[in-house]
């Protein structure tokens, strides 16, 4: 349960800035320039790309139905032409599994993005916008929030709603709700000290448009580099719980899934570990090196205050 | 000064009081008793409701709550229901290796994290910094248990060098102590390393482009001796205020690691409890561990404004 | 399913844990540091769920017994790994009053680890703890006494509720048996003190607990200086202490996967792989929807793959059952045949049932392998006649509060892994919900009144083949019990029918006396 | 806790007429930029009130600020910062037309202001970071001027610009006014500046007018010492320095001739006593009003006046 | 030989040129102001004499201190000559002071390095320097951190650790532009003792026409990252030569005057391009007025009167007035001790 890995740097020190001098002369270049000349944003882009097309794909194709056992049981085979990477100990097709299993490493990634985006950008906005003491409790609660183990907030949900991927990521999002909160604070009070908020205060914007028309469009690239750093951090979360049992059930096929069955047989096939556990990392690579990367491609200028 | 330290010290004390509330209430919603777990399959609804009468779980919520927390106030963490032993020993016993574990590893993730940071920062924008992010790159994406397992084999299996799990404890000695302890702090430093590395790396990247480093080294300094001299402290200031945050994360680092070497310390003990649905004890762990990070929180807020001549204690 | 209650899927985080063990045997063979030397080496049992307490008076963990039963309490008559059972702190016994009375002859001179002298007051003491804690005392139920008292200078004698061929059996198996010191019970969670050959001398929760020599045992000291059970939160890092040498012996892999390490080195490990009691089971919620009809439970039953289940579940290490007994009992009777593999059957079946198209239902699984490994199978082959089982997974608690205690569920996996328990089926609020528990509770209490052995046998057998046509559940197969020492340790049980890891004959090298290796101490 | 109170602002009357000029000057914190955010009823007063067109308005009171929203508007300092980096230049300027829901073909708005500030209508699709410093100034002038206002605030328009394209803003700036007909406030630390844009000059000191009147009599003959050390240091091309006599400074004290801001300021007295070369013993005991010549209370308006007990007749040199 | 010869000093930012060609020089004890606006590069050739340059970028050509080329140098040798022989006064003194240490100890830092003064030397050192620009209670001011100062305390302590060692060259990057303006009078005014006390010359780097021709004797003056024009003062405020120089001044000096009023302020056409755009050839040819084919090839500097000297195809007559492009007011471009008045229109 290595929770919140990159979230906790970039809660605190915002978007990295690219140093003033030659910040001109890199001047005006397209948004799709900048991302296609940050090897960061660029290997990122890539892995996570190939990671949604091997989910698109598994919709509508797999080698072997990812779930079904077959009935002239073939265990633990190793590679070979028709089972590229191998059966599993139910005679399950690996490589099936591992592109089904993305599916539900994405989904994870969406449940706690929205988890934690629907509670913690509100809450930090009001934060921010709000100020003095209801800034502070709101604050106060995340910082409970935070310090609360999530492995005790994931068994607390699993035993209440059951264990599926869902309320996993539902116990990480919750996690992540200080996080994305943080965030969408610091920016918030970075965009709302500006002038050209007070400029729209003079013409008389009123405070939900402006948090609409120039908070929220401001802040837009932290939570999207945000959001891509939790993806990494739902992709490990998933895993991890599902060794707990608290994640996704079999026989789903789910990377944490196919590690946590893959332990028993690891001494006569370490492949079966192997290929789940490099899956996982380099997932998780992708979305730290895309989120990293687009800190730096989108709008270097605007920082988190705090 | 001491007024601020008076409303950071309310705020520490209503934090830990919603904290224990949410605790405790959300523990008593968690389906499945320890009654029933004690009872196991010999259960029989009169024996359930008998044993819950002897562990005291029909009382209503409020006085339990009331109970538990007179109890920790007063220094007693309770007695388990399971093992109807005092909880205090026990989590004594766990601090012991958790508490060197999680200090080792921080120790450990400070070390390589500064000098991974530092070194990236200097090389910032070259291939050999690219090459130094990467590493760090890496450690984020191999999980602390996987780490773990890698240290096994190659320093405890293929070369022997030192366990590969378990602690028999202090009784034995340090030496052995902390030879038993290395490992599974190494797995939980690396992880640690590698995302404190990265705020060392932005952190010293904005101090060398400060204007005072560059005044340092027109007075003379080294880029090198301008570093030791202006750049580190100033770049370790806000690193310290993420210690709070990190020690949030190798807490429960610590609980995945004391699985891998098999580790008698919290995690196990919290792991234990949550299975056995020994409600109080893991009231008194999550107690501990949420409190020590908001305490640790606290402490890092005071020391960074003790530390930053800027910010006054009166703000 | 009391037995045995590894630690669940917990175990998987030390994920490629197993790698580093792959050449471990070879390295550190260093001892640990803590283990005693001196007059001769310590026993370490490496195990996998810590003993919660230490006193097996007040929960039903069978980790506690694993630890205290037969190695540091004993009882009245004990049960060998051949199946005997043989008297060990009373020398004879007689029965009366047409098998209600059981008098006891106590063994003279035995002392209790402290010191104190054992004497009939204290087998009655503890026979009365029982029968007075009936709800709280981890199967009080099973002692079916109502009293115990002293007759004579060196004489107990117990008087049961009804006569029964199991009593004998109930005593020697369970804590129910265990002789307690009056003077200590206080004291039992950390200080057990009994009469056996060991003593506790040192505990870490969750951790390992130590034994020390008693040096008041009666019987023949132990060929080993003392022992430790070490538990492992992960079957990786307990692979891994065996194959470095920090632990001896393990006791009950966590896998039966785990097997072909140490299979495939037989000059250094000895593999004890032998059956339990328990029988590991498809329950089926009689009271829910379509399973309430027969013809759907007996299509479930033929539409499952016993030897499927055993190979992916058991590594082909056990034997299908077909109904609540297992090839130890006294009355085995082997049904597996009764419901062949057939899925085109099950599909006629499940028709006449009225449900063509099948229906959907649930499979709530525990968190244990087995029930892991081979839930997936029963869903897939459930699947093929239609029947559309979505799995539930749920932690230890939630499945006794859920499943067993409130009995809301459809279909789970467990291991019934008490002895002779086919008692279940005569209550009818049982979470299985039998209907026809009234009549075999009737069937059953004119078993037990039996005038012979063999009629009791017949009896149970009777009900055993009505449950088996009823397809209650559908029992899948006998739970094996995977062990692993190092070849120098001998004196071991070869069969696990108590929850007692019992140490009583350990030793390091040497050879087994014949005694020992007729009554199934470490002949294999 | 000891919380200091921050007093920005204290006792500050100024009255601003239709078609008025008026330039306030002041170094870093004398108040200015509180001064332009309490004309456009951004903050509150704690004490005093913001009259426009003779009503209270309140920033707390969404009722009263609309005419005021309406008809005065504010050009910041930092042109990068004052618009939105992620706005289009045409949807900034539309923005105001927008908010406060002026009827009429918004595009067309749009490229008759930046026609009108001088900018090419293609301006109106490119970002604030694509444009020159002086184009972005442009940008928020033609923001400003959207709604139509009667009233232009101007908070140091001019100092983040090139000195080269200094002069074109505010030549821009002159003509606007002119064309519209504007009331113009016009707030900057820049004596020159000020100059070439204002009738009437109020100058700031720690929070406080310390004279006022109109721009030639101001600048021309400054009656108070702090105006004259303004003026003095003001360093003209080829011409030398002319520091104001440097004071003892000690830690805690502001060095000589430097406002360290309205935090710590001398209770009763003159607030410039401490730095003024000409102080007498009653300056540090008793502040003086803002009068007139002649006479010793507030004089009409538009006359020049000062705050400090030597002016006009006193022993102030001229 | 002077003090400090600059020749073909050339910075590239990446393929981006910030400077091209830059050559002026400073003799011993002589006060030179550098002129530029933003992209004139002016900051970046302070930072390519103090060799510190960022890694991203690149210089050629020579810069000669006392006749050894600093360009050349090892960074251990540059490093012994910084703050010894060359000092630098940074814009921002808020930012250029170690926020955490005291400011004493930073005084007196300098004379650590190089003079290998004893902690105790250097403090009383500092204690002492920190008297000497102007600190009634030096030994307070030493003991506290920056935060506590204002900006002009700060930039005197900057000031202070700057001619601690006695330098033969200040070089000052707009030390006065985060001041006030009374301040600003003040700081330059000491900045200029302190150097005729310590006989170091002084580069004197501002976008301020007014601030650098109050204080220097010569000017250079630098746009799109090449020297249009320098001389001696008095004859380049008298008889700019540079379009752009003249522009500036009338803008300048109608700004900087204190009697004119209200009216349109001469001014430069178009804005200042950012680096690496701005034109090829003459750097100015996209605003000025004069711009003719001519320009798009590179002018050289062309000597002047004395060492006044010019880049400009079509430079103003000697003697004539610079142009201005609008303005009904009538103003005098230069005034004061310097004098003549250059009238326009």
């Amino acid at each position: 349960m290595t929770l919140p890995l990159g979230l906790r740097e970039r809660a605190r020190t915002g978007v990295e800035v690219a140093p003033e001098l030659g910040a001109s002369a890199l001047g005006d270049m397209g948004l799709a320039r900048r991302f296609l000349s940050c090897p960061a944003a660029l290997i990122g882009g890539a892995i996570t790309g190939l990671l949604v097309l091997v989910a698109l794909v598994s919709l509508v194709w797999t080698p072997f139905d990812p779930n079904a056992i077959p009935q002239n049981v073939h265990l633990l085979a190793g590679p070979s032409g028709s089972h590229l990477l191998g059966t599993d100990a139910l005679g399950r097709d690996v490589l099936s599994r591992l592109m089904a299993g993305s599916r539900v490493s994405l989904y994870a990634g969406v449940v706690a993005v929205v988890v934690a985006s629907v509670v913690g950008v509100p809450a930090g906005l009001a934060a921010a916008s709000l100020g003095g003491s209801a800034s502070e409790a709101i604050m106060r609660l995340g910082d409970i929030l935070f310090a609360f183990p999530a492995l005790l907030g994931a068994t607390t949900l699993t035993a209440a709603l059951g264990a599926s991927t869902t309320t996993a990521m539902l116990a990480i999002g919750i996690a992540s709700v200080p996080y994305f909160a943080r965030v969408a604070r610091s920016g918030a009070l970075a965009v709302l000290s500006s002038e050209y908020v007070l400029a729209a205060r003079a013409y008389g914007q009123s405070r939900p448009a402006i948090v609409r028309r120039h908070v929220l469009p401001n802040i837009a690239p932290l939570l999207v580099v945000q959001t891509t750093l939790l993806f990494s951090v739902a992709i490990l979360a998933e895993a991890a719980l599902s060794y707990l049992g608290l994640g996704t059930p079999p026989p789903s096929a789910s990377w944490g899934q196919m590690l946590e069955s893959a332990q028993a047989t690891l001494q006569t096939d370490p492949l079966l570990a192997l290929w789940p556990a490099l899956a996982i990392a380099l997932a998780v690579l992708g979305f730290n090196l895309l989120g990293d990367g687009l800190s730096d491609v989108l709008d270097p200028r605007l920082r988190p205050v705090a | 000064m001491a007024s601020f330290l008076l409303r950071r010290l309310l705020t520490l004390a209503a934090s830990l009081g919603v904290t224990s509330v949410a605790v405790f209430f959300l523990l008593a919603v968690l389906p499945g008793s320890p009654a029933a777990v004690i009872l196991g399959t010999q259960a029989t609804p009169g024996a359930v409701q008998a044993e819950k009468v002897k562990l005291g779980l029909t009382a209503p919520l409020w006085d339990r709550y009331g109970h538990w927390i007179a109890g920790l106030l007063s220094g007693n963490p309770g007695v388990s229901y399971i093992s109807q032993r005092p909880i205090g020993p026990q989590i004594g016993q766990a601090l012991s290796v958790t508490g060197p574990l999680v200090g080792l590893g921080l120790t450990l993730g400070l070390l390589g994290g500064g000098v991974l940071g530092v070194l990236a920062a200097l090389r910032n924008r070259r291939v050999s910094g690219a090459l130094l992010s990467s590493l760090g790159q890496i450690g984020l994406a191999v999980p602390n248990f996987v780490a773990g397992i890698l240290l096994v084999i190659v320093v405890g299996v293929k070369l022997h060098w030192l366990p590969t799990g378990g602690f028999n404890g202090w009784s034995q000695g340090v030496g052995p102590a902390l030879r038993q302890l290395a490992l599974p702090a190494l797995a939980l430093g690396i992880a640690e390393a590698a995302i404190i590395s990265r705020f060392v790396r932005s952190s010293v990247v904005e101090v060398l482009q400060s204007d005072f480093l560059r005044t340092a080294r027109a007075k003379g300094l080294r880029l090198g001796q301008a570093l030791v001299r202006h750049g580190l402290r100033n770049a370790a200031l806000p690193v310290v205020t993420v210690l709070g945050l990190e020690l949030a994360g190798l807490l429960v680092g610590a609980i995945v690691v004391e699985q891998v070497f098999n580790l008698p310390g919290l995690g196990l003990l919290l792991i234990d409890a949550i299975d056995n649905r020994d409600i109080i004890l893991v009231q008194d762990v999550v107690m501990l561990l949420a409190g020590t990070v908001l305490v640790v929180n606290t402490l890092v807020d005071v020391s960074y404004r003790l530390l930053d001549p800027r910010i006054g204690l009166d703000a | 399913m009391r037995a045995r209650l590894r630690r669940p899927a917990l175990a998987a985080l030390a994920l490629l844990a197993g790698g580093a063990t792959a050449n471990a045997a070879t390295a550190n063979a260093a001892r640990p540091t803590g283990a005693a030397r001196g007059s001769g080496r310590i026993l370490v049992v490496g195990s996998q769920v810590a003993p919660p307490t230490l006193d097996p008076t007040v929960n039903a963990s069978a980790a506690i017994d694993e630890v205290v039963d037969y190695n540091v309490f004993q009882h009245l008559v004990q049960l060998q790994p051949d199946g005997q059972v043989v008297p060990v702190l009373a020398t004879a016994w007689t029965t009366s009053d047409g098998g209600r009375v059981y008098t006891f002859t106590i063994r003279k001179g035995v002392r209790f680890s402290n010191g104190d002298p054992m004497t009939p007051a204290d087998v009655v003491f503890s026979l009365e703890n029982v029968i007075h804690h009936p709800k709280t005392f981890p199967y009080a139920a099973d002692l079916g006494a109502t009293s115990a008292r002293v007759v004579g200078a060196d004489k107990v004698a117990v008087t049961l509720t009804a006569p029964s061929w199991s009593f004998l059996f109930d005593l020697a198996s369970y804590a129910i048996g265990d002789v307690l010191d009056p003077r200590t019970v206080s004291r039992l969670a950390t200080d057990p003190i009994g009469t056996g050959p060991y003593t506790v001398t040192g505990e870490v929760p969750n951790y390992s607990v130590t034994l020390g020599l008693n040096r008041y045992y009666w019987g023949t000291k132990p060929g080993v200086a003392g022992a430790e059970f070490r538990y492992f939160s992960s079957a990786d890092a307990e692979d891994a202490a065996l194959e470095s040498g920090q632990i001896d012996v393990i006791d009950n892999l966590a896998s039966p996967q785990e097997l072909s390490t140490f299979r495939s080195n037989p000059s250094r490990y000895v593999v004890v792989s032998g059956l339990t009691n328990g029988k590991v089971q498809l329950t089926i919620n009689n009271a829910a929807g379509p399973l309430s009809s027969r013809l759907v439970r007996q299509a479930i039953s033929m539409a499952i793959d016993k030897k499927t289940i055993i190979d992916v579940a058991a590594a082909g290490l056990s034997v299908p059952i077909g109904t609540d007994t297992v090839p130890s009992d006294p009355y085995y009777i082997d049904l597996a045949g009764l419901y062949p593999f057939d899925p085109a059957k099950a599909r006629q079946l499940l028709a006449r049932a009225g449900y063509p198209n099948g229906f959907s239902t649930t499979l709530t699984l525990p968190p244990y392998y087995y029930a892991q490994l081979a839930g997936p199978v029963v869903q897939s082959e459930l699947a093929a006649i239609g029947i559309r089982a979505k799995i539930d997974n749920v932690q230890w608690p939630l499945w006794l509060s859920q499943v067993f205690e409130a009995g809301d569920f459809d279909l789970t996996i467990i291991d019934h892994a008490e002895a002779r328990d086919v008692a279940n089926y005569a209550n009818p609020s049982y979470y299985w919900h039998f209907s026809g528990a009234r009549q075999v509770a009737s069937q059953l209490a004119a078993a037990n009144a039996a005038p012979t052995r063999h009629r009791w046998i017949a009896g149970v057998r009777a009900v055993l083949r009505e449950i088996a046509r009823d397809a209650v559940n559908d029992w899948l197969y006998v739970m094996p019990d995977l062990s692993v020492h190092l070849k120098g340790v001998v004196g071991l049980p070869d069969a696990f029918y108590t929850e007692s890891f019992d140490l009583t004959h350990a030793q390091f090298g040497g050879s087994i006396p014949a005694r020992l290796a007729k009554a199934g101490y470490g002949t294999r | 806790m000891r919380r200091r109170q921050v007093v920005a602002l204290d006792g500050v009357s100024l009255d601003v007429w239709p078609g008025d000029r008026l330039g306030i000057v002041g170094e870093s914190g004398s108040g200015k930029s509180t001064l332009a955010r309490l004309l456009l009823a951004l903050e509150d007063p704690d004490e005093g009130e913001v009259r426009f067109r003779g009503s209270p308005v309140r920033a707390s009171c969404r009722a009263g600020l609309g005419a005021l929203r309406r008809n005065v508007q504010i050009v910041f300092q930092d042109p990068l910062g004052s618009l939105d980096p992620r706005m289009r230049v045409g949807a900034s300027i539309a923005e105001p037309l927008r908010s406060l829901g002026v009827e009429g073909d918004r595009d067309q708005r749009v490229a008759e202001l930046l026609e009108a500030v001088g900018l090419p209508p293609g301006a109106a699709r490119r970002y604030p970071h694509q444009l020159s410093g002086g184009q972005r100034q442009r940008v928020a002038i033609a923001r400003a001027l959207a709604p139509r206002p009667s009233v232009l605030v101007a908070d140091e328009p001019v100092s983040s610009l090139d000195v080269s394209v200094r002069a074109q803003v505010l030549n821009l700036l002159d003509d606007l006014v002119e064309r519209y007909g504007l009331t113009l406030v016009f707030i900057s630390h820049d004596l020159g500046v000020v100059r070439h844009v204002a009738d009437r000059v109020a100058v700031l000191y720690r929070g406080r007018i310390v004279e006022e009147g109109p721009a030639d009599a101001v600048l021309g003959s400054p009656a108070h010492p702090y105006t004259q050390a303004l003026l003095e240091a003001v360093p003209r091309v080829g011409g030398a320095i002319t520091a104001p006599p440097a004071e003892a400074c000690g830690r805690g004290r502001s060095p000589a001739g430097e406002a360290a801001g309205p935090l710590d300021g001398p209770g009763a007295g003159c607030d410039y006593s401490w730095r003024c070369p000409l102080a007498e013993a009653r300056c540090a005991r008793e502040r003086p009003v803002l009068r007139g010549p002649g006479r010793p209370t507030d004089g009409p308006a538009g006359e020049h006046k000062a705050a400090c007990h030597l002016a006009f007749g006193g022993r102030m040199a001229p | 030989m002077s003090l400090l010869d600059v020749e073909g000093l050339c910075v590239d930012l990446g393929r981006v040129p910030v400077l091209s060609e830059v050559s002026f020089s400073v003799g011993t004890a002589e006060r030179v102001g550098l002129i530029g606006e933003s992209g004139s590069g002016k900051s970046v050739t302070a930072l390519a004499i103090l060799g510190l340059l960022p890694a991203s970028m690149t210089a050629r050509g020579t810069v000669r201190l006392e006749g050894e080329d600093l360009l050349a140098a090892s960074e251990r040798r540059r490093a012994q000559l910084r703050g010894d022989r060359v000092a630098m006064v940074f814009q921002e003194p808020t930012s250029a002071l170690d926020p955490l240490m005291r400011v004493g100890r930073q005084v007196g830092e300098v004379l650590r390095i190089h003079r290998g003064a004893s902690r105790r030397q250097a403090h009383a050192e500092a204690v002492r320097l920190l008297g000497r620009v102007g600190f009634a209670d030096p030994e307070a001011i030493a003991r506290a951190f920056p935060h506590q100062l204002s900006g002009g305390q700060r930039q005197r302590v900057v000031l202070a650790s700057a001619v601690a060692c006695r330098p033969s060259l200040v070089v000052a990057d707009e030390p006065t532009t985060a001041l006030d303006v009374t301040v600003q009078a003040q700081v330059l005014d000491l900045l200029r003792h302190l150097v005729e006390e310590s006989g170091s010359a002084l580069l004197l780097i501002s976008h301020d026409l007014a601030v650098v021709s109050s204080t220097c004797e010569r000017l250079v003056v630098l746009y799109g990252g090449r020297v249009l024009e320098l001389g001696r003062t008095a004859e380049v405020l008298e008889d700019p030569r540079h379009p752009y120089t003249a522009g500036l001044l009338a803008t300048a000096a109608a700004v900087s005057d204190g009697s004119g009023l209200r009216g349109r302020l001469p001014a430069l056409a178009g804005s200042v391009p950012s680096i690496g755009a701005f034109p090829s050839g003459c750097v100015y040819r996209n605003r000025c007025e004069r711009a003719d084919e001519a320009c798009l090839a590179l002018p050289r500097l062309e000597s002047g009167q004395g060492d006044h000297r010019f880049a400009c195809w079509h430079p103003l007559e000697t003697g004539r007035a610079p142009e201005p492009r609008t303005g009904e007011a009538s103003q005098s471009v230069v005034q004061g001790a310097n004098r003549a008045s250059g009238e326009k229109r």
